[in-house]
C-alpha cells in the first residue's frame, strides 16, 4: 500500500464521519466541529491524490486550493460559532429544538 | 475556447460590487447606505452594458492574469450567463431601491440595520462570479461568498428565531459546499483539470466519476433546497427582513441550480443515465406537491411565500428528466428540448420577479400591520390598493395563469412533457398549479373581504408599494420579448441541447 | 554511527520524561501537582528530543533554530501553567471566602 | 516501516475525529479537536504539503481552536443543579422518543456505512489524471516567485485568492452582523499580571519577526501571506487578552483601513491592469516579483487584522449585555 492510498482512504472516512456528525450530533459546537472534520477529509483527498506520482516537482495546484479552502472553511466556521453563541445567549439553547 | 473575444466586463462585474462594498465600510450608517445604493446602481448599469455587449458580440471571455486554463482561471459570459446576470441586475436594483426606503422607514420600530449594503454587494459579486465562472474550484469559492453573505443577511434582525434559522441554513450551506468540494477533489484527481470546457473533453465514466457526480449533486441539492434537503429554507426565508427574503428567494437559490444545470449539461454527460434524470425529476415532483400543500396549510403570509419557493424550485428540477434522453434517442430527433429549455429559463425569470415582489409586498404588510397573520389581510384592497394588486399579479404568475411568465413556463413544460411522451409528469404540474391557485385565491379572497372592525393599517411610503408592483409587472413583461430571448439564448452552447446517455440502465451515479 | 547512537539515547531519554509527565498528569491528585508534573517533565523531555534532533542534523544553524524552538516552548508552557495555577488559586480563595 | 507510521497516523486522525464528536463533555470535544488538527497537520507533512501543514496548524487548529476554547466560557458555566434538571428533562424526553428514534437512527447509520463503502471504492479506484505539475513548472519562471505554491496562489490563481481575502472580510462582517458590535467598544476586564504582560511584550516582536520571515520566504519556500497573517493575528489576540485591544487604541479609520487594505490594493491594482489593456491580476512580468511581495504583505496585514477583530468580537459576546436585548420574537 502506497502512502497516498492510506491517506486517500482516510480522507473518505473523515468525510463520512463529518457528514454523519453534522446530522447526528446535537450540540451546535459539535455540528460545527463536524463540518471542519468533513472539510479536513476533503482537503486530505486533494493532497493525497496529488502525491501519487512522486515526481521531483509536486503538483502545487492542489496545495494552493487546499490553503484557500482551509481559510474559507475557517471563516464560515467562525461565523457559525458566532451564531451559536448568540443563540445560546438569547435562548439558552445548545441544540436545535426540533431535531432535523 | 480562447479565440473568443476578450472583454473586461466579466472581471468588472465581480470587482465593482466588492470595491463598493469595501468602500461602504468606511462610513457610518447613512453614508454606508449612500455608497451602497450607488454601488447597486453602478453594478446594475454595468451588468446591462455587459448584457448588451454579449447580444452584439456573442460569448465573451476574460482570462484572469493572462494565464490560460488549465492552470489559470477563465471567466466566460455566454448568453445563458448574461441572462442570469441581467435578471440579478434588474431584480437586484428594485430590491435595492426598496431597501433604501425600507430600512429608514423601519428605524422607528425596529432599530437600524447596519451592514445590509456591504453584505448585499458581496452577495451580488458572488452571484455574478458564480454565473461567470468556468472553473470547478472557483465555483466553490463563489458558493461560499454567496453562502456566508446570504446567511449574514438573513440574521440581520438579530432575533432568536432568525438566528436559529440562520445557523441551520449556514450548517446546511457548509455541508453542501463541502460535499461539492469532495466531488471536485475526485474530479481533479482523476482528470488533472478544473476547467469545465476541458473537463467535458477528458472526463471518462467510471466509479469515481459517478461518485463525484453523486456528491456534487447532493451538495448542490442541499444548497438549492431540493426535496429531501428543503428543511432549512422556509424558516430562514421567512424570518429574514423583507428585502433579504426577496433576495434569498429570487436570486440566491438560483445560483446552485445554475451550477447544477451547467455541470450536468457540460461536464457529466458521460456519466449520466436516464434513470438519474428520472430520480431528480421525482425529487422535484415531490417538492412541487409537498411545498404547495405546506404553503396551503400556513397561516402566516411569509411562511406561505417561503413554502411556495420549495414548490417553485421543484419545477426547475423537473426539467432534468426531459433533457436527459433515453438511450438511443438523439438530440436532433428530440423536438421537445427547445420548449423544455424555454420553460426552464422562464420558470427562473418568472419566479425571480414574482417571488421578489411577493416578499416585498409581505414586508409592506408587516410594516403596516406589525405582523403577517393572514386573517388580518381583510380589506387589504380598501387600504393598500397597490400592494393588493402586486400580490394579485405575482400570485397569478406563481399559479401560471396567462399571460404571465409563469404561464409561459408551465405551458412550455407541459408541451415538452407531452412531446417527450413522459406523460407521468403532467399531473404533477397541474396539481401544483391547482394547489398554488388554492393559497393565492385564499389570500385574494381575504384581501377583498370587508373588514369587521376598523383595521389598524399604518401608513407606508408609497414608493415601496410601487417597487413591489413594478417587480410583479416584470413577471408579465418578460413574456413580450420571448422569441428574441430564446433566439439569443440558442447561441449559447448548452441551451436547447440534450444529454444523449451512453450508459445503459441503472441509477449508477445519482441520488 | 556514534551520531546515531547519541541521537537514539537522547530521544529515548526525552520520551521517558514525556511518559513520566503524562503519567503524572493522569495519576496525580490535584491540579497543582498535575501542572507540576506536566511542565517540568515535558520541558525536560522536549529539551532532550531537541538535543537529539540537533545532534542528528549536525548543522550549527539548524541547532540554533531548534534551541529557539525549545526556548519559546519553555516560555509559553511555563507562562500558561502559571496562569492556570493562578486562576485555580483565585477560584479556591473566592470559594473559601464564600464559605 | 514508513508505511507503518502512516497507518498509525491515519488511525490516530480517524480516532481523534470520532472521539471529538463522541466525547460526552464539550470541553473534551474541543481539546480533541485541537489534537485532531495537529495530527492532520502531521499527515500534511507526510504528504509533502508543508505549506498546508503550517496553514492547518495555524488557522484550522490554532485560530479556530482558540475561538472554540473561548466559546466554552459561554457554554459551560452552568451550575450543577441546572445541569441535573436539564439532564432529567432530556432523559424523560429521550425515554419517550427512544423507540421512535431508533429506526431513523439505524437507517441513517446504515446509509452512512453504505455511503462510506462507495466513497472508499471511489477513492481507491481513482484514475490518475496527472495534474498540472508540468504546466506549473513550465510557467514558474514567468510568475515572479520561485515557490510553486505561492506562484499558484498569488499569480496563476490570484482571482481565487483575492476572493478568499474577500471571504475573510465577509466572515468578519458576518460576525459583526450577529454580534451587533462594530469593532469592539469597551475593553474587557483584564487579568493584571506582571508575568503575563512581560511575556506578551516579549512575544510581540518575536511573532512579528517570525511572521515577516514566513512572508518573505514564501517567495522561495513554504510560507506566505496566510501563514504570516495568522502569526500577526496572534499578536493582536495576545494584546487583546493582555488588555491592549489594538482597535481601541488606534483611530477608527485606521482600523478600517487595516481591515480592507489587502482586498482594496489587490483590486485597484487589478483595475489598473485592466485600464492598461491587460486582464485583472495580469502582473507586468518585470515587476511581478515586487508587486507580489507588496500584495502579500498588505493581504497578510488585512487578514491578521480581520482575525484579531473576529476573535475580539467573539470574545466580547458576553452574557450580561445580551440579556438587555429582548429575546422574544
Amino acid at each position: 500500500m502506497e502512502t497516498y492510498q492510506i491517506y486517500s482512504l482516510t480522507s473518505a472516512v473523515l468525510f463520512v464521519i463529518g457528514i454523519g456528525g453534522v446530522f447526528i450530533s446535537r450540540h451546535f459546537i459539535k455540528k460545527i466541529i463536524a463540518t471542519i472534520i468533513m472539510g479536513g477529509g476533503v482537503f486530505l483527498s486533494f493532497v493525497s491524490f496529488a502525491d501519487r506520482d512522486a515526481l521531483a516537482f509536486a503538483d502545487p495546484v492542489p496545495h494552493a486550493l487546499v490553503i484557500t479552502g482551509i481559510v474559507v472553511a475557517v471563516a464560515s466556521a467562525a461565523f457559525a460559532l458566532a451564531l451559536a453563541r448568540r443563540i445560546y445567549q438569547l435562548t439558552e439553547e445548545e441544540s436545535f429544538t426540533n431535531d432535523k | 475556447m480562447t479565440d473568443l473575444p476578450i472583454s473586461p466586463y466579466p472581471a468588472l462585474l465581480v470587482g465593482l460590487p466588492i470595491l463598493m462594498a469595501t468602500l461602504s465600510l468606511f462610513f457610518r450608517t447613512r453614508g454606508e447606505a449612500i455608497v451602497g445604493i450607488i454601488g447597486s446602481l453602478l453594478t446594475a448599469g454595468l451588468a446591462l452594458i455587459a448584457f448588451v455587449e454579449v447580444t452584439k458580440m456573442g460569448t465573451v471571455i476574460h482570462i484572469l492574469g493572462g494565464w490560460e486554463p488549465p492552470l489559470g482561471i477563465l471567466l466566460r459570459m455566454d448568453p445563458l450567463a448574461s441572462v442570469f446576470i441581467g435578471m440579478t441586475a434588474v431584480v437586484g436594483v428594485f430590491i435595492s431601491l426598496y431597501a433604501w426606503r425600507y430600512f429608514p422607514a423601519q428605524e422607528a420600530t425596529n432599530g437600524r440595520l447596519p451592514l445590509f449594503w456591504p453584505l448585499w454587494l458581496f452577495l451580488w459579486a458572488g452571484l455574478n462570479g458564480l454565473f461567470l465562472s468556468n472553473d470547478l474550484f472557483n465555483l466553490f469559492v463563489t458558493l461560499e461568498v454567496i453562502g456566508i453573505s446570504a446567511v449574514a443577511l438573513a440574521v440581520l434582525s438579530g432575533k432568536s428565531p432568525a438566528l436559529s434559522a440562520g445557523l441551520r441554513y449556514l450548517l446546511a450551506a457548509i455541508t453542501g459546499s463541502m460535499a461539492y468540494l469532495f466531488g471536485v477533489a475526485l474530479i481533479y484527481g482523476s482528470t488533472g483539470t478544473l476547467d469545465l470546457k476541458l473537463l467535458s473533453q477528458v472526463l471518462e465514466p467510471g466509479t469515481t466519476t459517478s461518485f463525484a457526480l453523486l456528491v456534487i449533486t447532493l451538495g448542490l441539492m442541499i444548497k438549492m433546497a431540493g426535496f429531501p434537503f428543503h428543511f432549512w429554507l422556509p424558516p430562514a426565508h421567512s424570518s429574514a427582513p423583507a428585502p433579504v427574503s426577496a433576495l434569498l428567494s429570487a436570486l440566491v437559490v438560483k445560483g446552485a441550480f445554475y451550477i447544477l444545470l451547467r455541470l450536468w449539461m457540460e461536464v457529466f454527460g458521460v456519466s449520466l443515465t436516464y434513470a438519474a434524470g428520472q430520480l431528480i425529476g421525482l425529487a422535484g415532483a415531490i417538492a412541487v406537491i409537498w411545498g404547495s400543500w405546506q404553503a396551503f396549510m400556513q397561516t402566516r403570509l411569509k411562511l406561505i411565500v417561503a413554502h411556495s419557493s420549495v414548490a417553485q424550485l421543484g419545477y426547475l428540477l423537473m426539467i432534468f428528466p426531459l433533457i436527459i434522453l433515453a438511450p438511443g434517442v438523439t438530440a436532433d430527433s428530440a423536438d421537445w428540448l427547445s420548449p423544455v429549455w424555454t420553460a426552464g429559463i422562464y420558470q427562473v425569470l418568472a419566479h425571480a420577479f414574482a417571488k421578489a415582489s411577493f416578499f416585498l409586498s409581505a414586508g409592506i404588510i408587516i410594516m403596516a400591520l406589525g405582523h403577517d397573520r393572514i386573517e388580518s389581510l381583510r380589506d387589504l384592497v380598501g387600504h393598500m390598493r397597490i400592494t393588493a394588486l402586486a400580490i394579485g399579479l405575482a400570485g397569478v404568475s406563481l399559479i401560471g395563469l396567462p399571460p404571465s411568465g409563469g404561464f409561459m413556463a408551465k405551458w412550455m413544460l407541459l408541451k415538452g412533457i407531452f412531446l417527450s411522451g413522459q406523460w407521468w409528469w403532467a399531473p404533477v404540474v397541474l396539481t401544483g398549479s391547482l394547489l398554488s391557485a388554492g393559497y393565492i385565491f385564499m389570500l385574494l379572497r381575504l384581501a377583498f373581504a370587508p373588514s369587521r372592525e376598523k383595521a389598524p393599517f399604518r401608513p407606508v411610503p408609497k414608493k415601496l408599494e410601487v417597487y413591489a408592483l413594478l417587480l410583479a409587472l416584470g413577471s408579465f413583461l418578460i413574456v413580450l420579448p420571448a422569441d428574441s430571448l430564446v433566439q439569443f439564448l440558442e447561441s449559447s452552447e448548452i441551451f436547447g441541447s440534450g444529454i444523449e446517455t451512453i450508459l445503459e440502465g441503472g441509477i449508477n451515479g445519482n441520488d | 554511527m556514534i551520531k546515531e547512537v547519541i541521537t537514539v539515547i537522547l530521544l529515548v531519554v526525552g520520551c521517558f520524561f514525556f511518559l513520566a509527565g503524562t503519567l503524572g498528569l493522569l495519576r496525580f491528585p490535584d491540579l497543582f501537582s498535575r501542572l507540576h508534573a506536566l511542565t517540568k517533565a515535558d520541558n525536560l523531555g522536549l529539551g532532550f528530543i531537541a538535543a537529539g534532533m540537533a545532534v542528528y542534523i549536525a548543522s550549527p544553524w539548524v541547532a540554533v533554530k531548534i534551541f529557539f524552538i525549545w526556548l519559546f516552548t519553555l516560555l509559553a508552557s511555563s507562562t500558561s501553567s502559571y496562569l492556570i495555577a493562578r486562576f485555580q488559586k483565585e477560584q479556591e480563595q473566592t470559594k473559601n471566602r464564600k464559605e | 516501516m514508513s508505511v507503518l507510521i502512516d497507518i498509525l497516523l491515519a488511525i490516530l486522525v480517524i480516532y481523534l475525529a470520532l472521539q471529538s464528536l463522541l466525547a460526552p463533555r464539550l470541553s473534551q470535544s474541543v481539546f480533541l479537536f485541537f489534537a485532531f488538527g495537529l495530527a492532520l497537520a502531521l499527515a500534511w507533512v507526510r504528504l509533502g504539503a508543508v505549506d498546508v501543514a503550517i496553514t492547518e496548524a495555524a488557522i484550522a487548529s490554532g485560530f479556530l481552536g482558540v475561538l472554540f476554547l473561548d466559546a466554552l466560557r459561554d457554554f459551560s458555566p452552568r451550575s450543577s443543579e441546572e445541569q441535573k434538571n436539564i439532564s432529567t428533562v432530556q432523559n424523560s424526553r429521550s425515554r419517550n422518543s427512544v423507540k421512535s428514534l431508533l429506526l431513523p437512527r439505524l437507517s441513517l447509520v446504515l446509509g452512512l456505512g453504505l455511503f462510506l463503502l462507495i466513497a472508499l471504492e471511489a477513492v481507491w479506484n481513482i484514475p490518475d489524471g496527472g495534474g498540472l505539475a508540468a504546466d506549473a513548472e513550465k510557467l514558474l519562471p514567468q510568475s515572479g516567485v520561485e515557490h510553486p505554491v505561492t506562484a499558484v496562489l498569488i499569480n496563476f490563481r490570484a482571482y481565487d485568492t483575492w476572493l478568499e481575502i474577500g471571504v475573510i472580510l465577509l466572515g468578519l462582517l458576518a460576525v459583526f452582523a450577529v454580534g451587533k458590535i462594530q469593532i469592539y467598544r469597551k475593553p474587557i476586564p483584564v487579568v493584571d499580571d506582571i508575568l503575563l504582560r512581560q511575556v506578551i511584550l516579549f512575544f510581540t516582536p518575536v511573532l512579528f519577526l517570525f511572521g515577516a520571515f514566513l512572508l518573505y520566504f514564501g517567495k522561495t519556500g513554504p510560507g506566505g501571506a496566510f501563514q504570516a497573517a495568522v502569526l500577526w493575528g496572534a499578536i493582536g489576540i495576545l494584546l487583546h487578552l493582555g488588555g491592549r485591544p489594538i482597535f481601541l487604541l488606534i483611530p477608527r479609520w485606521l482600523g478600517q483601513l487595516l481591515l480592507t487594505l489587502g482586498l482594496l490594493f489587490f483590486l485597484i491594482l487589478g483595475f489598473l491592469f485592466i485600464a492598461g489593456g491587460a486582464t485583472l491580476f495580469e502582473y507586468p512580468p518585470a515587476y511581478a516579483g515586487v508587486l507580489i511581495l507588496i500584495v502579500e504583505t498588505l493581504a497578510a496585514i488585512s487578514i491578521a487584522a480581520a482575525l484579531t477583530a473576529m476573535f475580539a468580537n467573539l470574545n466580547q459576546m458576553k452574557k450580561e449585555e445580551s440579556n438587555k436585548i429582548d429575546s422574544t420574537n
